[in-house]
């Protein structure tokens, strides 16, 4: 088998570099969580692809992009890195893009938002996996419309994913005639909330928009139950992970929107898998670590797939192949890199509703995967436009 | 309806009074930094962790011991001033008497340790820790609904600041902690216990951070870095009011809530910065502070 | 040029609402060696503290040279060639004996902005630094850290540093406080020789000093002048004996 | 110089040479990082070290020249020595202005208006639209240096960062050894002393403020030509804090000594970062270290460990010598 | 020094609880050795100066005693109490206080503060009233910060202020230097009244004239030692031969 190898896996090994914060604000959403979901997929997988052994190493970017474009060379240079999974923090994501645009190795984005991996930066080897700020925008944005509320107010993250998604959900809401009453901008990691939940009060908006996440859209979220809000406004969350729901608690989060692309309670396939990472990690998977075993399950069938790891070849086997798992259904990788599948809708339960620990989220709606990602022919991504790169 | 720069006064009114509630928790932690730097002569870094460490005492004995929100505002402090005591008497003791500089860079490298701890054995993400119920639910001012719990921590802020300034400034003590910074030595010679001296004050200083810490568990999600960005704030405060000055610190911190909220509502951008501007604009016009003595 | 180097109108210093100075003229002599004496608290140093800029008079004019300097900062005022001791000793710790004093010859021949030369252009001033040590009796200290040095030897570099700045006009403020006998002797000879060709005005109260090197004796207490004139008119002057020297001082 | 720290330099320099070519033993872009600081920390310590100014606002200067070099590389197609040259150039302005306001004040408040100023330009950075917020200005372009050294090429860039900040520090060290530099000892040693001697302190400074700036604006430069990311963390106080570090671990009275220090806590970064958090503890707890037990930093205590050798080796060669005599 | 054996420095025998008694006294500044090996003691009621040369190791004998140097070694008896190995606070509660050489004056208290400031260690010190009957000029200038007063003014404040305390032992460091005639009289005037009180004083003075109108006793340290001891009497008779000599 070892034989079967030689020539066809560079340098006998299939190593795979987990490049995520370990230390920092995302540490709790993707950490120490998404390196244990990529080493568990490595597991599943056989421990070798093609007779050669699969690697999984990791690295702290320390939501720095430079740092995070230094490291992923490194790896990419000498440490013969075949693949980078998850990149929490957009900043770092791009910047790694770029790298591994230059270099002609993959990478997969989990944890980033920003659309321009499959843009601006796009590459034959970058695919965005999990969710992107469109997806964001346009599941919990289309669903309040949907659902009659028109008048918005934004309280929005001072930070470019920030201001970028309000001005999704703007066109949003202004294209289904509704009207965004103001916005206010927090500072990142910010202490207090209470000023703005005022101002919203006083906007008289039907729906109070968070386009922050993490932290700040908790510490929103609890100001909004403390002052009231909710019994006349209703909250809609941009990003808001599982573990914030967690950080908050039912009773304050109760009734709130927000997308996500899977939950761990959704069917038994997700929750045989979270039962497994449970028991490694101690909390439940979100999104963005599920996404990180199915992705790169998918890259290590892809390298099968292609009987080499042959940049090139995996990239368009990753193209061709379907996902389907406990991660999507009927997934494909779009050629600007996109891995479309469906966005749900997700309410907060209330405590009654609840189950137990970690069962949050009832499913409002589905939102198909045409529908949840930017449309292919909007796309900038010269893969697609047929521009010189 | 009234309305100032497009705000109509009433709401203008509530964001007054939350500006105030934000201004308590200045106004107290500034107390404590403003104590320990007119008197240990550190410029206590570690204060925004210490802070940090107030609120999630308060969490981790809820958790834990079931000890509940009355039994944490005691106890809280107690612990981390005893921690600070300990930090005092291992650390802070050996470099008296050098440039403050490095009391300044002591603490920072503990704000490193303390918050890094935190953080590997906590996580990064927020705990929330709920509102007494005796505390829970609003009072109708007129111009708006304030939550009681906050009219709670204005009231107990202004209660701390009083017993504290009393007890600096009205009392033989002050006199004592003054000339114990200046003359460590002397101070010593003549019969006044020094070392402990130094060693309470610090303890103090630091407990009051905690119980701002306490105070502020309930509306702020406890996290390991709640107090990171929060203590260069309070040093712009401490600065602006005039370093060493115990009761301007306090009167500044409340200022400041207030022109902070109010940026809030006319330029939120804005509202990071603004304290940072005034304390520039001050020291190039009053170099002492608001209230700072002329030094020289 | 004028007879009077250094001419004071109306000088005025207030703290608050205490007077420190009060409307004091005073015209100090090209060439001579000039006391300001007084009780503690007359004012002697702040009017030295005003004169040298250190601190900012409430009113009043001050003229060098026939220039009024009311407005300059206080490194012009040093550069135009006024230049003070410290009563409380002043000397860069850290830097040797010898080098304390280079530094003020550096800053006398003005290449001190020049950070692309190398130090050792400097070197050029070490046998006149090392003669203006000599000249204090501390040539053997040239090498000893001047945080070192006792208390006197402190001194005796201090007005070592202002001689090598070669001044105009020199203000010592006390600079045989705190010394022993043979070095009080050795100083005031330095001064006397030091005052040729220049002004000095120094503060002191050894007034075995004043009586045998100084020209003009000007008496301040609390903030006013009390009397002025050559010490053996001053002496007798009754206000002085009663404020300042104590009835039956020999 | 003495012969013995001569050849060390020369040692090191030829080993520095050699990175380039064994990419696995020191991954070259990480020996440029280290430059980098080193070149920073040394133009911080002009400051902190040798006129006895600590700036908690350094960062400003590092972070301002790396957003307007890439400014001029990526936004107006410039070649790389605009870009140094305006990154050096609007490093030093702003220290001339850090400098002008900050040196009003001395000690603890002067270091909180820096603080408070490089906040301000921390913000000015955060909203400029050209810079990206916190995904940073990415993707600039190196481009070929004087027309003809090109960037693009590794071993190029290596040998042109090795060079310039060879060149940044040994003007840091002439500086240091100036007449200059002998009045900002004097200032750092008795302000109204220097005063009274007829220096006008604060523009030597405010001089020094520039100096300093400028020379971490080149560092800053450099940086976005290695990295082509211009990012937020690099105006952002956490930054000013390392840089301190730095200077204080490496130490503060030397002219080189920071350089050790910039070595140490980026390989301390970059080689135990699969620690996590307690990457963090242990920096602090370097940082704690270093003001408890070695405040003259790694390089003054090795240089005072040597002096004591010295003494007592030379004062063992005089027993020796009229032993011989005898 | 041929005649200092033949004045070893025991002129006069203490008694058995003498306020103060050191003996083998050595202090070190950092690395370099300050003192080597004092010995001197003083008895009740005596008023005992410190002569010597500038750097000879007078101020470091005085701060030694209050525990105010970094590092002492050797013997020092206060009251027939061991303090040589106290912390300085403690030191003081035995009974004896210091006025420093620089004064010690707070800049952060005003007069008065610094006035009332050191704790009272036992009983029978002045009252505010009676240290101001004794110091009048410092009466108009008690509400200033302590240092905005002048030198005179501040070494009043520094002697009166020990007063306060009920220490029976003072230790003054050149209180005159710096002062005006009329000063120096007054302070004259005030140390005489306070060994008429029954202090016991022991006293640096560079000031051989000054010093021989007041003191009882005198020692010699030459380069951290005692190098001779007399009493009054000698120095009155032998002036101009001591006096040259200290300064020589
Ligand atoms: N803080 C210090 N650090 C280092 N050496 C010191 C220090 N203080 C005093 N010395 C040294 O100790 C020795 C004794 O000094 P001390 O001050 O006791 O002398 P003194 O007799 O009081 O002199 P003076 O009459 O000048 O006050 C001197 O050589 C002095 O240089
Ligand atoms: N910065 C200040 N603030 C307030 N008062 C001051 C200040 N400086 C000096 N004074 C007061 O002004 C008066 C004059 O002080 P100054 O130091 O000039 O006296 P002096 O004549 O030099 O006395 P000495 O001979 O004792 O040194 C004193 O009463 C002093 O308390
Ligand atoms: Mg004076
Ligand atoms: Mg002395």
């Amino acid at each position: 088998q070892a034989q079967d190898a030689q020539g066809r896996i560079s340098g006998d090994v299939v190593r795979i570099g987990v490049l995520t914060d370990m230390s920092g604000i995302y540490s709790d959403l993707a950490g120490e969580g998404a390196v244990e979901a990529v080493r568990m997929a490595a597991e599943d997988f056989g421990g070798t692809v093609l007779g050669a052994p699969i690697e999984v190493i990791f690295a702290d970017h320390l939501n720095q992009a430079d740092t995070a474009a230094a490291k992923a060379r490194e790896w990419f240079d000498v440490e013969g890195v075949d693949m980078i999974n998850d990149l929490s923090n957009s900043g770092a994501a791009l910047a790694v893009a770029a790298v591994a645009k230059d270099a002609r190795r993959h990478i997969i984005v989990n944890g980033a938002s920003n659309i321009g991996i499959t843009n601006d930066v796009c590459s034959p080897y970058a695919i965005h996996y999990a969710y992107d700020a469109y997806s964001l925008a346009h599941g919990t944005g289309e669903a309040v419309v949907e659902d009659g509320g028109l008048t918005w107010f934004f309280l929005t993250v001072d930070f470019a994913f920030g201001i970028g998604l309000e001005e999704q959900v703007t066109q949003v809401v202004e294209n289904a005639g509704g009207e965004v009453l103001g916005s206010a901008r927090h500072p990142l990691s910010a202490s207090d909330f209470s000023s703005y939940m005022l101002q919203a009060q006083a906007s008289g908006a039907e729906i109070i928009g968070i386009a922050s996440t993490g932290g700040d859209a908790v510490n929103a979220i609890n100001a909004a139950a403390e002052f009231g809000l909710t019994e006349n406004q209703t909250l809609a969350a941009l990003l808001l992970w599982l573990n914030d729901v967690h950080s908050i608690g039912l009773d304050a989060a109760q009734g709130l929107l927000l997308t996500n692309a899977w939950y761990w309670n959704m069917d038994e396939e997700a929750r045989a898998f979270a039962e497994r990472y449970y028991e490694r990690v101690g909390s439940m998977p979100n999104m963005s670590q599920a996404a990180n075993y199915s992705s790169t399950m998918h890259y290590l069938r892809a390298i099968e797939q292609a009987g080499t790891d042959d940049p090139d070849a995996v990239s368009e086997a990753m193209r061709s192949m379907p996902i389907n798992d406990f991660f999507a259904e009927n997934g494909y990788v779009r050629e600007d890199g996109r891995m479309m599948h469906d966005m749900y809708l997700w309410r907060v339960k209330s405590p009654e509703e609840s189950e137990g620990a970690w069962d949050y989220l009832e499913p409002v709606s589905t939102i198909a995967a045409e529908d949840a990602f930017r449309p292919l022919d909007q796309s900038t991504c010269y893969l697609v436009t047929g521009a010189a790169d | 309806m009234i309305e100032i720069f497009g705000v109509p006064l009433v709401a203008l009114t509530g964001q007054i009074m939350l500006g105030i509630v934000n201004g308590a928790f200045y106004a107290v932690l500034s107390l404590g930094l403003a104590i320990i730097f007119g008197i240990v002569k550190v410029v206590n870094f570690a204060h925004g962790a210490f802070f940090m460490m107030g609120a999630f005492i308060a969490f981790l004995l809820l958790e834990n011991l079931g000890i509940g929100y009355w039994g944490a505002i005691f106890l809280a402090p107690l612990i981390v001033g005893a921690f600070g005591i300990v930090i005092e008497r291992l650390f802070l003791r050996r470099i008296y008497g050098l440039d403050p500089i490095y009391g300044l860079l002591l603490t920072f490298g503990m704000v490193l340790v303390i918050e890094g701890g935190f953080r590997v054995a906590y996580g990064s993400s927020g705990q929330i820790y709920t509102t007494p119920g005796a505390l829970r639910g609003a009072a109708d001012l007129g111009f708006m609904f304030m939550p009681i719990y906050r009219l709670f921590v204005i009231a107990a802020a202004v209660a701390i600041c009083v017993l504290v300034w009393f007890a600096i400034e009205r009392t033989s003590m002050g006199a004592k902690l003054r000339a114990a910074t200046e003359r460590p030595q002397l101070t010593q010679a003549f019969g006044i216990d020094v070392p402990l001296l130094m060693t309470l004050t610090y303890g103090g200083g630091v407990a009051l951070a905690a119980l701002a810490g306490v105070l502020a568990a309930p509306i702020q999600s406890v996290s390991p870095s709640m107090g990171s960005e929060l203590v260069i704030i309070v040093f712009a405060i401490v600065v602006i009011g005039g370093l060493g000055s115990v009761s301007g610190a306090a009167i500044t911190g409340l200022l400041l809530g207030v022109v902070e909220g109010l940026t809030k509502v006319f330029y939120s951008e804005a509202s990071t910065i603004i304290v940072f501007l005034i304390m520039a604009l001050v020291l190039l016009v009053r170099p002492a502070g608001l209230f700072g003595r002329e030094e020289g | 040029m004028t007879a009077n180097v250094l001419e004071i109108e109306g000088l005025t210093k207030r703290f608050g609402d205490f007077v420190a100075v009060g409307g004091v003229d005073l015209a100090i002599r090209r060439g001579s060696i000039h006391a300001l004496i007084g009780p503690n608290g007359a004012g002697k140093t702040t009017c030295f503290n005003l004169l040298t800029k250190f601190l900012t008079p409430t009113s009043g004019t001050i003229r060098f040279d026939g220039r009024d300097i009311t407005r300059s900062g206080p490194a012009s005022i040093a550069r135009m060639g006024l230049v003070r001791s410290f009563q409380i000793s002043a000397v860069f710790n850290a830097m040797t004996a010898l080098e304390n004093v280079m530094l003020a010859l550096q800053r006398k021949r003005g290449e001190s902005y020049d950070f692309w030369t190398r130090r050792s252009v400097l070197a050029r001033n070490r046998g006149e630094a090392a003669e203006h040590l000599d000249s204090v009796g501390i040539a053997h200290l040239a090498d000893l850290p001047a945080g070192a040095l006792s208390y006197g030897h402190r001194r005796a570099l201090e007005i070592a540093t202002t001689l090598a700045l070669d001044p105009a006009v020199i203000l010592l403020d006390e600079p045989t406080a705190g010394m022993g006998a043979e070095d009080v002797g050795r100083i005031t000879r330095l001064i006397h020789d030091a005052a040729r060709g220049r002004t000095v005005v120094m503060v002191e109260h050894n007034l075995g000093i004043v009586s045998e090197i100084c020209d003009d004796v000007t008496v301040l207490s609390r903030g006013q002048i009390l009397a002025r004139g050559d010490y053996a008119s001053v002496a007798v002057d009754e206000r002085v004996v009663e404020a300042y020297l104590g009835g039956g001082h020999a | 110089m003495g012969m013995r720290s001569l050849l060390l330099a020369l040692g090191a320099l030829a080993l520095l040479a050699l990175v380039p070519f064994f990419p696995q033993v020191v991954y070259p872009v990480f020996a440029m990082r280290v430059m980098c600081l080193a070149l920073f920390a040394c133009a911080f310590n002009i400051l902190l070290g040798h006129t006895g100014i600590l700036s908690f606002g350094h960062a400003a200067f590092f972070g301002s020249a790396a957003y307007f070099c890439g400014y001029m590389l990526k936004e107006l197609g410039l070649s790389p020595e605009i870009g140094i040259v305006t990154g050096v150039a609007a490093a030093s302005l702003l220290g001339a202005i850090f400098g002008a306001l900050a040196t009003r004040r001395s000690g603890i408040y002067l270091a909180m208006i820096t603080l408070a100023l490089s906040q301000l330009v921390y913000f000015l950075f955060l909203r400029l639209p050209w810079t990206h917020a916190e995904d940073g200005m990415q993707q600039i372009p190196r481009g070929v240096l004087l027309g003809i050294l090109d960037l693009d090429d590794d071993v190029t860039l290596y040998f042109v960062v090795l060079v310039l900040t060879l060149a940044g520090l040994a003007l840091v060290h002439r500086i240091v050894n100036s007449p200059f530099g002998e009045v900002l000892r004097a200032i750092r040693e008795h302000e109204p002393r220097a005063i009274s001697l007829g220096y006008p302190v604060a523009r030597y400074k405010i001089l020094a403020f520039t100096l300093s700036a400028g020379l971490s604006g080149l560092a800053g430069s450099l940086k976005v030509i290695v990295y082509q990311v211009a990012s937020l963390r690099d105006v952002h106080w956490s930054m000013s804090g390392d840089v301190i570090l730095m200077t204080l671990l490496g130490g503060m009275n030397s002219v080189f000594g920071p350089v050790i220090g910039a070595a140490l806590i980026s390989s301390l970064y970059h080689y135990f970062d699969a620690l996590g958090g307690w990457v963090t503890i242990m920096v602090g707890a370097i940082f704690i270290a270093c003001v408890l037990t070695f405040r003259r930093g790694i390089v003054g205590e090795l240089e005072a460990a040597l002096a004591t050798r010295r003494s007592t080796t030379s004062a063992n060669d005089e027993k020796d010598g009229t032993n011989a005599t005898n | 020094m041929p005649d200092a054996s033949a004045r070893a420095p025991s002129a006069r025998a203490p008694s058995a609880r003498a306020p103060l008694e050191i003996a083998g006294l050595e202090a070190w500044y950092g690395p370099s050795q300050a003192l080597y090996g004092v010995a001197l003691s003083v008895g009740a009621g005596e008023l005992v100066t410190l002569l010597g040369r500038n750097g000879a190791g007078k101020t470091t004998t005085l701060n030694a005693i209050v525990g105010m140097v970094p590092r002492r070694k050797g013997s020092i008896r206060i009251e027939g109490i061991e303090t040589g190995a106290m912390p300085s606070h403690k030191i003081a509660r035995t009974g004896v206080a210091i006025c420093p050489e620089d004064r010690g004056i707070y800049a952060t208290l005003t007069a008065e503060e610094n006035l009332v400031l050191p704790p009272v260690v036992a009983e029978g010190g002045l009252s505010v009233d009676e240290i101001l009957v004794l110091f009048p000029g410092l009466k108009d200038r008690l509400k200033s910060p302590g240092t905005k007063l002048s030198g005179g003014e501040q070494q009043m404040l520094a002697i009166g202020r020990i007063l306060r305390t009920g220490a029976r032992l003072l230790l003054l460091d050149e209180p005159t230097e710096g002062l005006a005639p009329v000063v120096v009289k007054q302070i004259g005037a005030a140390i005489a009244d306070l060994k008429r009180r029954g202090y016991t004083i022991l006293m640096v003075e560079q000031n051989v004239r000054f010093a021989s109108t007041i003191a009882d006793r005198h020692y010699v340290v030459d380069r951290g030692r005692i190098a001779e001891t007399f009493d009054n009497a000698t120095l009155l008779a032998d002036f101009d031969r001591i006096s040259g000599r200290l300064s020589a």
